[in-house]
């Protein structure tokens, strides 16, 4: 972590290829700003987020991850992000059954055209994040020096 | 370990104005495995391609990692590219620097930052890279067209006029379904016979396509480009090859109790008959339920009174087995069954019809010659109440959710067609909404209600009852007014809502093609790509996707062939190569993965392995590169981590969110 | 090398920390052999070994695992290792450059007695394929301290001539080198190999050794198992037989469990075993 | 018990069945373990089946399927929903096996007697499947002293899913209701804490966690020849006991893997070595499907398509689990 | 020979805590274990047998050996700092003690490891007598002696008094430290109890257990090629309770963990029972499970003794007669051989 006093968050956003990444590729070219600690990485379809990912994105430092996906009904493989959507749902619940704060996790639904809705998206999940602060109960201590 | 060139663009200033290009060389130049690292003004140009292509030779690199613009701008640029250089393209890997960072951001030192954690957490993906290999089927030239009403028709035409052999399959003894029962056409009040009669003969005659009435499809197995499928042509118990098409049969056949399907029962028909005058073929069948020759063993009249020795009581089913490249499912609709309506009373009065049953009634080779009467008593009525929506649009569980989005423009034809011809009789019309999107259609509504004095009534009929003297009494509200209204009719016509074809639930098992929960097939996108199923190489064509009229049905046809001609053209099909993948030994054989798989493409083995010294006879999963698209649905499903995603493999994408949390 | 702020006695005390190696050199043998030379980053040796031990090479985060040193101790300058492509480890030694940083810890093991038992003693060596290595190690020695020994006859077989690993120096040094019979051989006929054709253990039959000498075998296990018995068959007692076992360890000190048969450790006790001792350990090698 | 060995006699006998899977009898009276019986002479002097029986042989089902010929197996009720699943898995073969669904009145726990202070255990009697159940006889080094069968249950049969086979060629023996708790209450108890109160918890639940893997290796739905956290697949291969984190990321997973799949056996609790309540994790997920996907109980039969390999268009979103508070 | 009110513990705790790490049987959610002690613990001398066998105090169950750092392609080595202040581990019984006599003779015999050393070189052990055992303690099959441990100090429970006898020089240098709580005893309560527990002893079930046939004459052969290991192993879980339990398991795996920044390679507790406890890139040599259940007893009953003089690598602890989740345990395989003629 740094040493200026900034909280400067870890965030992971994964974005499936037909609908949100391009909805953040809108969003970049229509200049709409969200902050850079947000960084994408590109999954085929949100079905292919595997909550190993979110966990692992958890262990190696992140503070928030964001999961983006077609909206339920448009997914360019018809149906993964209704699976997507039940996986999320339950690893989510289980998360904040053990007491990791709920707001570090989030599943927005961002089509190819919502540049907009992506960055305020961004934005509000990283103001958010800055709220909760640091990753503390995740985490690998390790990771940490 | 690879050996990575990274190539940082600056685009112009899109890149280079916010990021710090040459610090970010700087840095990544350090990171093991990295062995060139070089910017450039533009990396797409010519220019910028070449430096890659050297670098490849020079640096003998294994791997490639472009910071640029978006992959969906020119991953596929720098793939070609890498291809020339002598590379697999998939060990190209993209690192969004300008959507993803220089254009959101203004703080150089920030984007910098980032630009660096997006480039080594490409590098950490290309590292794990592999190459990757498109596979390769072949194509079959044949189509498959399942249904042959107007829309399967249409599709068989297209297809065939472009030089590809197509075979129709048709449940029923004849082509012609749904359309060939109408009256009439809107909105231009075309007589349906006589523009869909030109077609089927055109298909019959067409000498590309070959038709299997009375057939009914049995077992698909394959592929896109390679399906088996077995027909079973039933048991027609006429030789198609001797039949004249005389229909003395049908005149003498003593057995003349079946309800006309065709007719939608309204009158009856022979044991062996024909559907209707214009059927093709123009051979009858025999319906053995009904014949008293299969009843009872006595009988054999039409055998008898056949000149052409055509009737063949001992024809048994017949499987025939071909190959298609493609399949178009175009299995159509029928109206629901009214058994929750009691209210409409359509069950106890004879005068209370469906609308399709009006098309038969109005038809001159209807049951009644075409000329309106009432059904109970052949009394010519007064007064005429239409019922819109019934099972349509419904928020309960007796009907369903959807519109059937044909009822208001067939409504507002039927009712322009009585007030035309008998224009004592008073039309009512009960609807919640009337919708009439479509081309000359709102036009065509309004001359009904402007021109021809229907009476169109917001409002919903709570019951229809019979009446001692024979009459109904219509009670409705009217939303308008708010008031209750009652009112006597003489004939009730429901605008009964529509629904898939009943065998296409088993038909779309056959095909592995996803179908929804009101019996429509599903396609590949809502937008994008509507008259693809998510099943690669099975297209849809009409009602069966979801409810349109005649003018939607054929354009959508047309397309469906279209897509059908697109893939029968290729020679050979190339597949994605990021497909799933299972890894054999860890397999447990679950079954997990197919249950999630939208595209029916895993499929399961028992196959010997020798996992480290343990030889066993073991199931597991089978991915077929054809079909599957590269979702990845099953890889998450997968407990043991034997499914895997090539290109986005778990290790790859858990080495990416290493990086960038790193 | 960095500053060392522990507080081990000696830096390199204890001996599961390894030390930082140079690789200076890279030699592709076979298809899927490369030999690695290793030196300290000052450029001095790594360590003093016996022939016939091992050591643990590293890349940090990627793996560790025991390859024989295939080099001889005659030489003071470097260690050198023959490594086969078979796992995620040696996928990355194998995509390396020259100039990249391992580490190494060891030696590791016995060695084969080179100074006791085998000195004034005729020596038959046996490989097979990369088998090779640790016996390269003994040949090496024996020929810079020629006179102790008595007659060196080496008999060595591969898949194909392409995977013979050190052909040159096999071709060049020890061909040459006096009172030394070398016997090549490949299991399929090649284009443009003259040399002999056919299996190891029956070749070793058509030889037909005298039985005055001691035998050191390594390769695969099937090979192994057929000279035993070849060697028997001709009058070798199994006292008269040195090998060396597969190297599968994990900690190289005698301590986690894994290499253990019967009560031997491998990697402590071994790898170099006489004939007769294995059998009196059960068989899970 | 001597129905049971009788009966497995003749099928023996008849060439029905090559073996017979069962409990052997322990050298300490309650501490049976699970066994293949092969000879009538072995069923004579070894079979038991008493209250200490809760093993859940559904699993050793796997292996038993690749021998030949058929392998009576002896399943208790909660047990056949575990066979059920592992048949939709095709990870048994139910041709191969010969179920006897066999009675049961709760099944005993020596650690819940041992919690009670009771010290030095040479002999429990009173956990004969025959008895009445109400009372165990523990004699000890230190004196006689007398449990409450109910009180010496496992978890899992306070919540006991019923008496009902779901699967079986024949039943044996009675059981008996032993349900005296609400399946849910603990996790509605834990749903109240406050978001620190479950990570504590959780945390010191966990931080006795020794990755020993007894949990794993005896479920019923952990059949994965491989499991990840044995495979490089993920790069999750570790084995560290380092902080909490190591093993919240295996237990979630696992959970998270069975999600769907978990029939509720309550194995995990039962064999932890440090008493973790596992079932937490599992039942949680259960709960959660209950709730927002409708009732669903894995292994009540063997063809239904598990909840996460099922989807409705209207399915809640993520985003309750904020919602909701 | 002094002794201290048990009232007076938790000062004694607090005492010993100024000076050392300090760690103690707690009772944590339930389950009792060695855990670093502070005023919040729950202590608990009264349970037998901690789950966990104090071993993880000097051999813990994962550490840290070494951190590398990659800088372009040069590598530099940081060691782990060595245990270099002294810990106290309180309560040990006699057979988790004998247990580290067990691994000295892995750890300390050449090549030393300098982790356990300096472990063994600063602990400090306050061993406790036992004074219930226990049905599955078999202590005294291995000439254990219960009721008079090793250790540095060794403390008795008699009624509401705790029995102090400082034993060694560590002892008397601990001893010295809380000499303010301790007061002045003689011996008789306490040789009254050796004696009683010597007579419970006698009555464990297991205390007559047999090892003929086993240990360091033992016919290895003729042991490991008995087909009685064929029965034996079915039921097993392979789980690794048994091992993790036990006093006297050392297998260990050295992994490397990337923390983003570089890479720590640590050592954690290994089962020989897993199944890929032996599976290297070139090939297995214990590929099925009986080969993995046969290697844990012989290991334990054959081979270390014959390595080390006739000292069996158990203790007779019978933890792992408590938790083997489907019970099985090395009573069970000693009992099987001596039924089957010892072969």
């Amino acid at each position: 972590m740094s040493m200026n006093n900034e909280f400067k968050p870890k965030i992971v956003a994964f974005c499936c290829n037909w609908c949100s990444y391009a909805g953040a590729d809108l969003a970049g070219s229509s200049r709409l700003q969200y902050p850079a600690d947000v960084k994408i990485i590109r999954v085929p379809c949100s079905c292919r987020v595997n909550p190993m990912f979110i966990l692992r994105a958890f262990e190696k430092g992140a503070d928030g991850v964001i999961m983006c996906g077609c909206h339920p009904g448009d997914c360019h493989y018809s149906t993964g992000n209704y699976y997507a959507r039940r996986r999320m749902t339950l690893l989510f619940s289980m998360l904040e059954y053990l007491g990791i704060e709920n707001g570090r996790t989030r599943v927005e639904w961002v089509s190819a055209a919502e540049g907009v809705k992506f960055s305020t998206t961004m934005n509000e999940f990283v103001d958010k994040i800055r709220s909760l602060g640091e990753n503390v109960r995740l985490g690998d201590l390790r990771c940490k020096d | 370990m690879q050996r990575i060139g990274v190539f940082v663009c600056h685009c112009g200033s899109n890149i280079a104005a916010t990021v710090d290009v040459k610090k970010v060389v700087e840095i990544i130049s350090q990171e093991p495995s990295v062995v060139h690292c070089e910017d450039y003004q533009y990396m797409c140009s010519e220019a910028g391609q070449a430096k890659i292509l050297d670098a490849v030779k020079e640096k003998n690199l294994s791997g490639i990692v472009v910071c640029s613009c978006s992959p969906r701008m020119h991953e596929g640029t720098f793939r070609k590219a890498a291809e020339r250089a002598g590379l697999n393209p998939y060990m190209v890997e993209i690192a969004n620097i300008r959507e993803h960072c220089s254009w959101i951001h203004k703080d150089m030192e920030e984007a910098t930052e980032k630009a660096v954690i997006l480039a080594r957490a490409a590098i950490a993906k290309v590292n794990l890279n592999a190459p990757l290999f498109p596979g390769e089927s072949r194509v079959t030239k044949r189509a498959l067209v399942i249904g042959g009403g107007i829309a399967g028709i249409q599709t068989a035409l297209d297809i065939a006029d472009a030089g590809y052999e197509v075979d129709i399959v048709e449940k029923t003894p004849s082509i012609g379904g749904r359309m060939s029962q109408l009256d009439k056409t809107f909105p231009t009040l075309d007589c349906s016979a006589c523009i869909l009669t030109p077609k089927m003969v055109e298909a019959a005659a067409h000498e590309k396509i070959n038709i299997y009435t009375y057939s009914e499809v049995d077992k698909v197995t394959g592929f896109v480009g390679d399906f088996t499928v077995d027909i079973r042509k039933k048991a027609r118990s006429v030789d198609m090859d001797k039949c004249t098409g005389c229909g003395v049969c049908q005149e003498k056949c003593p057995s003349k109790k079946t309800p006309s399907e065709f007719n939608r029962g309204l009158n009856n028909r022979s044991a062996i008959y024909t559907p209707f005058a214009q059927a093709i073929p123009n051979v009858p069948v025999i319906d053995r339920d009904a014949c008293i020759k299969f009843k009872t063993g006595k009988c054999g009249l039409c055998e008898k009174v056949c000149q052409a020795g055509a009737i063949n009581y001992d024809q048994v089913d017949e499987i025939v087995t071909e190959k298609y490249g493609a399949i178009v499912v175009a299995t159509g609709f029928d109206t629901i069954k009214l058994d929750n309506y009691d209210e409409y009373a359509y069950n106890q009065s004879k005068d209370v019809i469906t609308s399709l049953e009006l098309e038969r009634v109005m038809n001159a080779a209807g049951p009644t010659k075409g000329h309106l009467e009432r059904l109970s008593d052949g009394k010519h009525p007064e007064h005429i109440v239409f019922v819109q929506c019934v099972g349509s649009r419904c928020n309960d569980n007796r009907g369903k959710s959807y519109c059937s989005k044909i009822c208001c423009m067939y409504t507002a034809k039927h009712a322009m067609l009585i007030r035309d011809k008998y224009p004592d009789v008073k039309v009512t019309v009960f609807y919640i909404d009337v919708r009439t999107p479509g081309k000359n259609f709102d036009e065509f509504y309004r001359r009904a209600v402007e021109e021809y004095g229907v009476n169109y009534i917001k409002g919903q009929v709570g019951k229809v009852a019979p009446q001692p003297d024979g009459s109904l009494l219509v009670q409705a509200s009217d939303l308008l007014d708010n008031k209750q209204i009652k009112m006597k009719a003489d004939m009730v016509v429901l605008a009964t809502a529509i629904e898939p074809e009943a065998s296409v639930r088993g038909i779309a098992t056959m095909l592995t093609a996803s179908i929804d929960t009101n019996n429509f097939l599903t396609e590949s996108h809502a937008k994008l790509r509507p008259v693809e199923s998510p099943t690669a190489g099975i297209f849809l064509s009409g009602v069966c996707q979801g409810p349109k009229d005649i003018p939607e049905t054929v354009a959508q046809a047309g397309a469906a062939a279209v897509k059908a001609i697109g893939l029968l053209a290729k020679d050979k099909l190339l597949t994605n190569p990021c497909t799933a993948k299972s890894d054999e030994l860890l397999c447990n054989g679950c079954s997990v993965c197919a249950n999630v798989c939208p595209y029916g493409a895993i499929s399961y083995e028992v196959v010997q392995v020798n996992d480290h010294g343990i030889r066993e006879d073991r199931r597991v999963a089978r991915v077929n590169n054809a079909l599957c698209q590269g979702c990845g649905a099953c890889t998450v499903a997968c407990p043991s981590g034997a499914m895997d995603l090539q290109g986005f493999s778990n290790r790859q994408i858990i080495a990416e969110v290493d990086a960038i949390c790193r | 090398m960095s500053e060392c702020t522990c507080n081990h006695d000696s830096f390199y005390e204890d001996t599961l920390i390894p030390k930082v190696g140079v690789v200076t050199d890279i030699r592709q043998e076979t298809p899927d052999v490369k030999t690695f030379r290793v030196v300290a980053p000052d450029g001095s040796k790594l360590f003093e070994h016996m022939p016939g031990q091992c050591a643990m090479v590293s890349v940090p985060g990627v793996g560790e695992a025991m390859f024989s040193i295939t080099s001889s101790p005659t030489n003071k300058e470097f260690q050198e290792f023959s490594i086969k492509k078979c796992g995620v480890l040696t996928d990355y030694l194998h995509a390396m450059e020259v100039g990249e940083e391992i580490t190494v810890r060891g030696p590791y093991g016995n060695n084969f007695p080179v100074e006791t038992e085998l000195k004034g003693k005729n020596l038959l060596f046996i490989a097979g394929g990369i088998g090779l290595a640790p016996l390269r190690s003994v040949i090496n020695y024996v020929l810079d301290n020629r006179e102790n020994y008595g007659t060196v006859d080496i008999l060595y077989g591969s898949r194909s001539a392409d995977d013979l690993v050190q052909l040159k120096e096999i071709q060049e040094v020890w061909m040459k080198a006096p009172n030394v019979n070398v016997y090549l051989t490949i299991d399929r006929e090649q284009e443009g190999w003259d040399g002999h054709v056919g299996f190891v253990p029956s070749y070793l039959k058509e030889i037909g050794f005298d039985t005055n000498k001691v035998a050191l075998i390594c390769g695969p296990p099937i090979m192994i198992k057929f000279v035993l018995q070849g060697l028997q068959e001709m009058g070798f007692d199994k006292k008269q037989i040195i090998t060396t076992l597969e190297l599968r360890m994990k900690c190289g000190v005698g301590k986690c469990g894994r290499c253990n048969i019967g009560s031997k450790y491998v990697c402590k006790d071994g790898p170099v075993f006489h004939c007769d001792e294995l059998d009196e350990i059960p068989a899970e090698y | 018990m001597q129905r049971l060995i009788d009966r497995a006699k003749e099928l023996l006998a008849s060439g029905e069945v090559a073996r017979v899977l069962g409990w052997k009898k322990g050298d300490l009276g309650f501490n049976p373990e699970p066994s293949y019986f092969e000879t009538a002479e072995s069923l004579d002097n070894d079979f038991v089946y008493d209250g200490f029986c809760g093993a859940n042989l559904s699993k050793y089902m796997i292996e038993a399927s690749k021998k030949d010929g058929k392998t009576l197996v002896f399943l208790k009720p909660c047990d056949t929903y575990s066979f059920n699943q592992l048949i939709k898995e095709h990870r048994v073969d139910r041709e191969k096996a010969y179920i006897i669904g066999v009675g049961c009145k709760g099944k005993l726990d020596i650690e819940a007697i041992k919690a009670m202070g009771v010290k030095g255990i040479l002999e429990v009697s009173g956990a004969d499947i025959n008895s009445d159940c109400e009372t165990l006889t523990v004699k000890t080094l230190y004196g006689d002293k007398e449990v409450s069968y109910n009180d010496a249950m496992l978890e899992r049969c306070h919540v006991c899913k019923g008496k009902e086979h779901q699967i079986c060629d024949e039943v044996m023996l009675d059981s008996r209701d032993t349900k005296d708790a609400e399946r849910f209450a603990e996790i509605e108890k834990i749903e109240a804490m406050s978001p620190m109160e479950k990570f504590e918890f959780f945390k010191k639940e966990l931080s006795k966690c020794i990755r020993c893997n007894a949990c794993r290796n005896v479920c019923p739905a952990c059949s994965c020849r491989k499991c990840v956290f044995d495979s490089n697949k993920f790069d999750e291969a570790t084995k560290a006991n380092v902080d909490s984190f190591e093993e919240k990321m295996f237990h979630i997973i696992r959970a998270f893997h069975v999600a769907g799949r978990c029939t509720d056996c309550g194995e995990c609790s039962r064999v932890c070595p440090q008493g973790i309540p596992l079932h937490l994790f599992n039942r949680k997920f259960i709960k959660d499907i209950d709730t927002f996907y409708g009732e669903f109980q894995a292994g009540e039969d063997s063809e239904t398509k598990g909840p996460l390999t099922a989807f409705t268009f209207d399915d809640v979103e993520p985003s309750i689990v904020t919602e909701r508070g | 020979m002094y002794k201290i009110n048990k009232e007076n513990l938790s000062a004694l705790f607090s005492c010993i805590a100024d000076a050392n790490e300090l760690y103690v049987p707690c009772n944590i959610n339930g389950s009792v274990n060695f855990a670093a002690w502070d005023e919040e613990q729950l202590v608990d001398l009264d349970t037998l047998k901690t789950v966990k066998s104090p071993k993880d105090a000097f051999f813990p169950q994962s550490e840290t050996l070494y951190s590398c750092k990659r800088n372009g392609k040069k590598l530099s080595i940081t060691p782990e700092e060595l245990q270099n202040k002294d810990f106290v581990v309180f309560g040990m019984k006699a057979c988790d003690v004998r247990g580290l006599a067990v691994l000295d003779k892995v750890f300390l015999v050449d090549p030393v490891d300098s982790y356990y050393k300096a472990r063994r070189e600063h602990g400090i052990i306050v061993s406790l007598a036992c004074s219930q055992p226990e049905e599955a303690c078999f202590c005294n099959v291995f000439g254990i002696d219960a009721s008079q441990p090793e250790g540095d100090v060794v403390v008795y429970m008699i009624g509401d008094e705790m029995y102090w006898n400082a034993v060694t020089e560590k002892g008397e240098k601990l001893t010295k430290q809380v000499a303010s709580l301790l007061t002045d005893a003689d011996e008789a309560k306490v040789e009254a109890q050796k004696a009683s527990i010597k007579e419970i002893v006698s009555r464990l079930p297991y205390s007559s257990l047999s090892l003929e046939g086993w240990g360091k004459d033992a016919v290895l052969l003729d042991k490991f090629n008995s087909p009685i290991w064929e029965e034996l192993y079915k039921p097993c879980l392979a789980c690794g309770t048994c091992t993790f339990v036990c006093p006297t398991c050392q297998c260990y795996d050295i992994k490397d963990y990337n923390t983003g920044n570089g890479v720590q390679r640590y050592r954690c507790w290994d089962s020989c029972m897993y199944s890929d406890f032996t599976m290297m890139a070139h090939g297995n040599n214990r590929t099925s499970q009986m080969q993995r259940y046969r290697q844990r007893f012989m290991h334990k009953l054959v081979y270390f003794p014959q390595n080390n003089d006739g000292m069996y690598s158990c203790v007779g602890c019978g933890r792992c007669v408590d938790k083997c989740p489907i019970g099985l345990n090395i009573v069970k395989v000693i009992k099987a051989f001596e039924k089957g003629g010892n072969r």
